[in-house]
């Protein structure tokens, strides 16, 4: 009994990891079952066999694309909310007056949903929205600009519905690295780059990891602006609105499961390369030693 | 208070700023031309509407009924928030601490259901749902949001874990404390800024989250992103400030849920850090 | 909800001709019918309590509604009582299973039913006897412009695409699967230009498909939403839109388009009209049926008819004959006597009237747009 | 939660295969004050760490009595514990720190606050009680760790180099206030140190550690005067430790040859003459003589001043460096000769244990 | 980046209108080896982090010859330094946490590797090389610091208690290997400790601080024999203050009374007959004697093993304390005579600054 205890207690088992059952629980009473349903779906089409519905998919080249299509659109958004997050966090570590308001403000975008969002980008970038109006007045520009119904359109909303995400996370992980560090890694020499570039980029790596997948993650299923502010059946048509098409214009729901398994795969690719390289890093305290 | 060493700006600097306060002409642009256009009467090709008017505001309020859409909103994300929150963080805290066989799986299985668009699950999760009695009212909208946020903290926790130093939860336990008040007296605290994140994320995402909510709910157990959807993606005529004004709706009523969590929460924790020193 | 009762095993008896106790029933929109009809039925409420004690409404778009029942009576616990819908709810309801068909038995009750306009009549059968309308109007296509900009609008749908040729980016609809007036558009075009099966757009729709392709050259933009194009009709970026008789009116009472806008037809139109429906999820208990069969005979008489004039929503509106503009409430005549449109009555009465596509066939046509014509920017 | 004994039974704790701790064998009795001592990394934390319940064992046991310890939770040992680097709640002021122990054993109010403000007393924190960690110094934050520890009032406190921070007037008093605490409220103690001198002056037993392994238990005169081997010997203040050749016996003694000069040392052990032995002393033991006297000669290098005495390391013609103290003050470069008792001169093994 | 002189021109630091260090000014020559002593709290670290560049002033300035340095950047100044808390960075490993400053100083790979290695053989550490920071001992820890900061031989070198958690021998081998480099390389040193004999072993000049004000500067010797005023005296050993009054002088002496017996003791500063004084001495400059003596009768009350030594503390019939040490080891309940030569009992005034 005790040897075996001390056994697992070596390979690391013992009564802390009741903690996850809950979580565990929950996901499995309410997630496995009809995940698996769903999965199970996707291999019964009405025709073409149990793969009948992934073939459809491939060979059908309309709805192959919507895979480049969307990677296109959620990979450099997230990158660039999570890259524009890090200098801007990290000017914002110290203490300046000011500094709650900014942040507050920052984070204020997180309450405009997609369809404020929407509306506003077609409203403000619109042929005869104020930022048009503005460049035609000002002369910068001599006919519109199209920002709206198209790539960009889309691309925008998920800066600005991302960011703040990407802006709080990166900010909450920032903050919890042990300043002192920094100091120590300038009495020894290194300027503000090499600081940033040498020790709190790599402690802060794995919440950038993490941030990044959240951000993909959110980039990725978008749905609803994708419609609304892009151009839905061309240059967004992303993989969440072949699903949906799939689902709830066809009725095809075998379709849909296999599109949306697909969805779950390609984020599962891209997430499990980020979360291995994550793993990688070095993820423990960032606390330098005493006190 | 300290003298600052001169803050000369550097190219850098001027850079992120530049950048931020772009961030921010846009993002003033998106949400002025909003509101300006949901209290407008008409607005043509001219700067400014050419009246003003409430009737939009008046009309989306009557037409669907917001007062309790709005209470219930309210129920379900804070229940929604406060349980996945309180399952999640465990977790979190055994998957960051702790290696154990199995320990991989795990996640993988805690990520699945964000990754999952709800189109695979949603049908049959409502299904189970409703077969059990817990659909068609607000536990079955509480218990489906719960699927991708109990995960959602999971991941959004597991770093912000990892960088507490371990001593201090070891001094905790010295102290007498048991794995229930270390979490409550010591790790919560300190996790502050992250389970706000967390729980802004998470807040956010149930607001939001119209197809696990439109499919669990009953018809008082409606949120306001089904109102909202339906203004937005319905069929029939309605005018753009009608909808302008329901999503400033949903805005202000997700601000007041900020600014309410960051009432309850020490604002400054959001920011701070615990360990700030000197300047 | 547990007084919201029903369940599968007391829907299959004789539905008694009023319920045992006064019921509540859970009605849900997915076509914007209450705008129109939540007068009737309030009406109705107010004045047999002994029937229908309280009533819940809820929205919610049409797509996701067939899930929510899927779910609810895979359960064996459906809640919703009362489902007002287009023709893209019903039809994918009737494909899975999902209507109660009410009218095989209880026609009888519902003697408005035999009181149909022709168009009418024709989109009941199109719902066979899973549905019951209780709106309609012939919808369009139509053009719609402002005169200031357009003064010569075209006459043709030749001269629409010379229209569009010589002013690229001013036409403009929106992207069909997401906008009535642009699916009517769509789908009233193989009438105008002579398609050999018109209902047919996989194989009888070759004009069709060539005109849109060559349209699509000189179209800079396909909103998605009918509300984007009527915006960009308004502030200037947009001088031809498609329309309907509804899309005419409303927004213009509502200030969204310029009073002055105008409304076009193109020589050789065919209305293709639109209805919606009132039908009932299998499962709901035999008490509320009965309910509901008074509620629609109630709904379906000359007087809460007259309501569906609304303001121009769903202009006309009313499904039964002689219904009267003078009949309906005093604000829906004030608006539509401002901004009606004289031309109205005629245009309904000269010009044939034909059924939408079936749904599968309606799939397969934006399907088919999205493809060639939607996703062609792509290449642009 | 008092108790009579505790037992350490082969507790061993490993580091990825490396034995930080190899099979400690120790029984604590109640009341009993036990100082670790050992070069760093030799296992003490761990050690400590494994009696506090914090690290599981990958072998032995621990037994309260007739109780089996090793098994509960460290919180259910009812141990106090003061860290070697704090680990102080880094978002609770000072008072609240101290103050959390006696909470998590829902002690009244009233209680917890007197008990606070006593513990502040003892640290000498009175006006620091409202701070934060951050913002103490790294001596007040240790004692703030301390004052942690003890106010719980515990069976046992473990504490790790409590008083390393400290200057040496307050460690001074620190350790008075230890021994005090230690007496008046009968707790048992284990300690871990490596300023022989707190150890010897506080412990009522000693346990020397060398790479996870025992070196010596014993109290502290036996260990000060009779070292187990020379590694102890090493530790305990023997700085000078010269690898000679055993010689003959000589009564009780032995002797070895330095320089061409007989000295007689104590043996440590059974030295068969000829084999290689580590003759040990300590500075203070050495007496210098002047120049032609009947010591090792020796040529003074440095000399340091060190308050009273000066220290001085001087250098025999064979290169031997030696370690002397001294109340007078030699030159650099003066020749003297040095001189030992020869119960001062232990000789050991050379390949001790 | 050498230079001749650091010149500290009342560098004040203020935490929330607390001054922690008030009013600084010293000069340090290149080569001197300069040590802070002060209980904890006094603004050691304080002082040391604005030299460092890591806290603003809050008054005053540094200069480096005719430069202005307090407006540099840490980075820029080029010195080196000891962290109290290690500071080190927890995701390198050891070697690459010594080699990190090199990187910066872009020295050549070939070289980093060779003076990695010997600061790694400096400090013990050649077989943790590869662990991380959280896997080493915290005495480890602390070596590795040191490694960090002596490995880029810079023009200053900041050490803040650097030693603090190493046992007495690696300590003391530390403490030579600190005074080598010192004296090979030149490094000119600013040393926080809070012992005093190390202090006094490493130091050309200390600096006495004492709630952030400087209370002396000078020698070790002057420090230890020559103590400004009774705080110094009691940071620097003199365990036996008595409050006491003055009495007259006798030549270069003043009498004092205790237990009314008339001691001689040597006047610091100005004493008014009559006025308030503190008499203080080192327990080991007071001798005992046995009953009935000349000195002041004691009672034995406890007695501390201390190795060669023991601690005695006696009290006085009228309730002081006394502490002494002995060779002889007396028995508790013992009585004695203590005596003290007159220049080995200092008087200051009560009131010292
Ligand atoms: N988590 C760990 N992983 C790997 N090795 C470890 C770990 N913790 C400790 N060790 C190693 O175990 C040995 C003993 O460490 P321990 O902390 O017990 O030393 P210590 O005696 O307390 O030393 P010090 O006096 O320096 O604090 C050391 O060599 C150390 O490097
Ligand atoms: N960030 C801070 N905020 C407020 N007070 C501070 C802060 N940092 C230091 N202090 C205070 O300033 C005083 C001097 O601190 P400092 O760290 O210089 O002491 P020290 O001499 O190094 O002590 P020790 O020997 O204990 O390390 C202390 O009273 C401390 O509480
Ligand atoms: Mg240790
Ligand atoms: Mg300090």
């Amino acid at each position: 009994m005790v040897a075996l205890r001390h056994r697992l207690a070596e390979r690391g088992i013992d009564r802390q990891l009741l903690l996850l059952i809950p979580a565990a629980v929950f996901v499995l009473l309410l997630f496995i079952y009809p995940f698996l349903y769903g999965v199970g779906l996707s291999f019964q089409p009405v025709e073409g066999g149990a793969l009948g519905a992934y073939r459809e998919f491939f060979t059908d080249a309309y709805l192959r694309d919507t895979i480049g299509t969307t990677l296109q659109l959620s990979l450099p958004a997230a990158l660039l909310n999570v890259l524009a997050s890090v200098p801007i966090a990290y000017r914002m570590r110290g203490r300046f007056r000011g500094k709650r308001l900014l942040t507050t403000v920052l984070v204020v975008p997180i309450t405009l949903g997609t369809v404020l969002t929407a509306q506003g980008l077609l409203n403000f970038l619109g042929p005869t929205g104020w930022f048009n109006r503005t460049l035609l007045s000002t002369g910068l520009a001599d006919a519109p600009v199209r920002l709206t119904n198209n790539y960009w359109g889309v691309f925008f909303s998920l800066v600005i519905t991302g960011f703040p995400f990407a802006f709080l996370l990166v900010l909450s992980y920032l903050s919890g690295i042990d300043p002192s560090l920094e100091r120590a890694a300038a009495t020894l020499g290194a300027g503000r780059w090499q600081r940033f570039r040498r020790i709190t980029l790599p402690l802060l790596a794995p919440g950038l990891a993490t941030t990044f997948c959240l951000t993909f993650v959110l980039a990725f299923s978008v749905f609803p602006s994708a419609v609304l502010v892009g151009d839905p059946s061309g240059t967004t048509r992303v993989m969440s609105i072949a699903a949906y098409d799939a689902a709830y214009v066809r009725y095809d729901y075998p379709l849909a499961s296999a599109v949306a398994v697909l969805m779950g795969l390609v984020e599962l690719i891209v997430i499990g390369a980020v979360l291995g390289w994550r793993a990688l890093l070095y993820t423990g305290s960032t606390a330098g030693g005493k006190g | 208070m300290a003298a600052r060493r001169s803050i000369v700006a550097t190219p850098a600097a001027w850079l992120v700023w530049g950048v931020v306060a772009a961030f921010f002409v846009m993002l003033a642009g998106v949400i002025g031309s909003v509101v300006v256009s949901s209290v407008g009467t008409q607005w043509f090709d001219t700067w400014l509407p050419t009246g003003w008017t409430t009737r939009w505001y008046a009309q989306s309020w009557d037409e669907f009924t917001l007062l309790p859409v709005l209470i219930v909103t309210l129920e379900v994300s804070a229940l929604v928030v406060g349980i996945s929150v309180l399952i999640g963080v465990p977790a979190a805290y055994v998957l960051a601490r702790r290696s154990f066989p199995g320990r991989r799986l795990l996640y993988l299985l805690f990520l699945l259901p964000i990754l999952m668009p709800p189109i695979t699950y949603g049908i049959p999760l409502a299904t189970v749902l409703y077969k059990y009695g817990f659909a068609g009212n607000l536990s079955g909208v509480v218990l489906a949001n719960l699927v991708p946020s109990v995960p959602f903290v999971i991941l959004t926790m597991t770093p912000f874990i990892e960088q507490i130093d371990p001593a201090v939860e070891r001094a905790a336990r010295m102290c007498g404390a048991n794995t229930r008040q270390v979490f409550v007296r010591i790790l919560t605290p300190l996790l502050v800024p992250g389970i706000l994140a967390a729980s802004i994320l998470v807040l956010v995402r149930t607001v939001g989250m119209f197809e696990l909510t439109f499919l669990t709910a009953g018809p008082d157990s409606q949120t306001l992103v089904v109102a909202l959807y339906y203004s937005m993606s319905a069929a029939g005529i309605r005018a753009q400030q009608s909808i302008d004004a329901m999503a400033v709706i949903y805005t202000s009523m997700m601000l007041v849920l900020l600014v309410l969590a960051l009432r309850f929460v020490n604002p400054t924790q959001l920011v701070a850090r615990v360990r700030d020193e000197g300047d | 909800a547990p007084d919201s009762g029903g369940s599968a095993q007391d829907d299959g008896g004789e539905v008694p001709a009023k319920p045992g106790k006064a019921v509540t029933l859970n009605i849900l929109d997915v076509a914007g019918n209450l705008q129109l009809t939540q007068g009737m039925i309030d009406d109705f409420v107010s004045k047999n309590s002994g029937v229908v004690s309280k009533v819940t409404y809820s929205k919610s778009p049409a797509p996701e509604l067939v899930g929510k029942v899927k779910a609810q009576q895979n359960a064996n616990r459906v809640d919703i009582d009362l489902v007002l819908t287009g023709v893209d709810g019903l039809s994918a309801g009737i494909e899975q299973g999902l209507w109660n068909p009410l009218l095989t038995k209880y026609a009888d009750r519902l003697p408005g039913v035999q009181e149909y306009l022709p168009g009418a009549a024709a989109m009941q059968k199109l719902a066979g006897d899973s549905g019951v309308t209780v709106t309609y109007y012939p919808s369009g296509p139509l053009i719609e412009y402002l005169p200031a900009k357009v003064p010569n609008p075209p006459k043709t749908a030749q001269e629409l695409l010379d229209y569009a040729k010589a002013n690229p980016g001013a036409v403009q609809y929106a992207r069909p699967s997401n906008s009535g007036p642009g699916r009517t558009f769509l789908m009233g075009l193989p009438y105008l230009l002579g398609d050999s099966d018109p209902k047919d757009p996989t194989g009888g729709w070759d004009k069709t498909w060539a005109y849109l392709g060559e349209l699509n050259k000189y179209v800079t933009l396909y909103p998605s939403s009918t509300g984007e194009t009527m915006k960009n009709l308004a502030n200037g970026s947009a001088k031809i839109i498609a329309s309907t008789t509804g899309w005419d009116i409303n927004p213009r009472v509502l200030g969204t388009v310029p009073k002055e806008a105008a409304i076009g037809t193109l020589e050789g139109f065919h209305w293709v009209t639109d209805a919606h429906y009132a039908v009932v999820p299998k499962g709901v208990s035999t008490d509320k049926q009965s309910a509901i069969l008074l509620l629609l005979a109630h709904m379906l008489t000359k007087e809460q008819q007259a309501k569906a004039y609304d303001k121009g929503y769903f202009y006309p509106g009313p499904a039964v004959k002689d219904v009267d503009l003078a009949m309906a409430p005093a604000d829906s005549r004030a608006a539509i006597e401002e901004f009606g449109r004289p031309e109205y009555p005629d245009l309904i009465a000269k010009n044939p009237l034909e059924v939408p596509l079936g749904s599968k066939e309606l799939v397969a046509a934006f399907d088919r747009w999205d493809r060639e014509i939607g996703g062609a920017k792509v290449a642009k | 939660m008092s108790f009579e004994e505790l037992r350490l039974d082969g507790v061993s704790r490993s580091f990825g295969g490396h034995a930080a701790l190899a099979g400690l064998d120790l029984t604590i009795k109640r009341g009993e004050f036990i100082a670790l001592l050992g070069p760093s990394g030799c296992g003490k934390s761990t050690a400590l760490n494994c009696l506090a319940g914090l690290l599981p064992l990958t072998r032995g046991s621990i037994w309260q009595d007739e109780a089996r310890l090793d098994v509960l939770p460290p919180e259910r040992r009812g141990f106090g514990m003061v860290f070697q680097n704090y680990a102080l709640f880094p978002h609770l002021p000072v008072r609240k720190n101290i103050a959390f122990g006696l909470q998590m054993r829902r002690v009244p109010r009233a209680e917890i606050r007197r008990r606070v403000d006593e513990a502040l007393r003892l640290v000498h924190l009175e006006d620091q009680a409202g701070k934060l960690p951050g913002q103490l110094s790294g001596g007040q934050q240790q004692r703030v760790a301390i004052a942690r520890a003890v106010v719980l009032e515990p069976s046992l406190v473990l504490m790790d180099e409590p008083l390393s921070n400290l200057d040496a007037k307050l460690r001074l008093e620190m350790r008075t206030e230890i021994r005090r605490l230690h007496q008046s409220l009968g707790l048992t103690t284990v300690y871990v140190t490596h300023d022989q001198e707190e150890a010897l002056s506080l412990a009522d037993r000693l346990v020397v550690l060398r790479a996870g392994r025992v070196q010596q238990i014993g109290t502290p005169e036996q260990l000060h005067t009779e070292p187990a081997n020379w590694h102890v010997a090493d530790f305990m203040g023997y700085r000078n430790l010269l690898p000679l050749k055993a010689g003959a016996r000589r009564g009780a003694g032995v002797v070895v040859e330095v320089e061409g000069r007989e000295l007689l040392g104590t043996p440590v052990g059974d030295l068969a003459p000829g084999s290689d032995v580590i003759a040990g002393t300590r500075p203070e033991d050495l007496t210098i003589g002047p120049a032609g006297g009947t010591g090792v000669p020796a040529t003074v290098e440095v000399v340091e001043y060190q308050g009273r005495e000066v220290a001085v390391e001087a250098r025999t013609p064979g290169g031997i460096p030696l370690n002397l103290r001294s109340v007078d003050r030699p030159a650099v470069g003066d020749r003297i000769t040095v001189t030992v008792e020869p119960r001062r001169l232990l000789v050991f093994p050379a390949d001790g244990a």
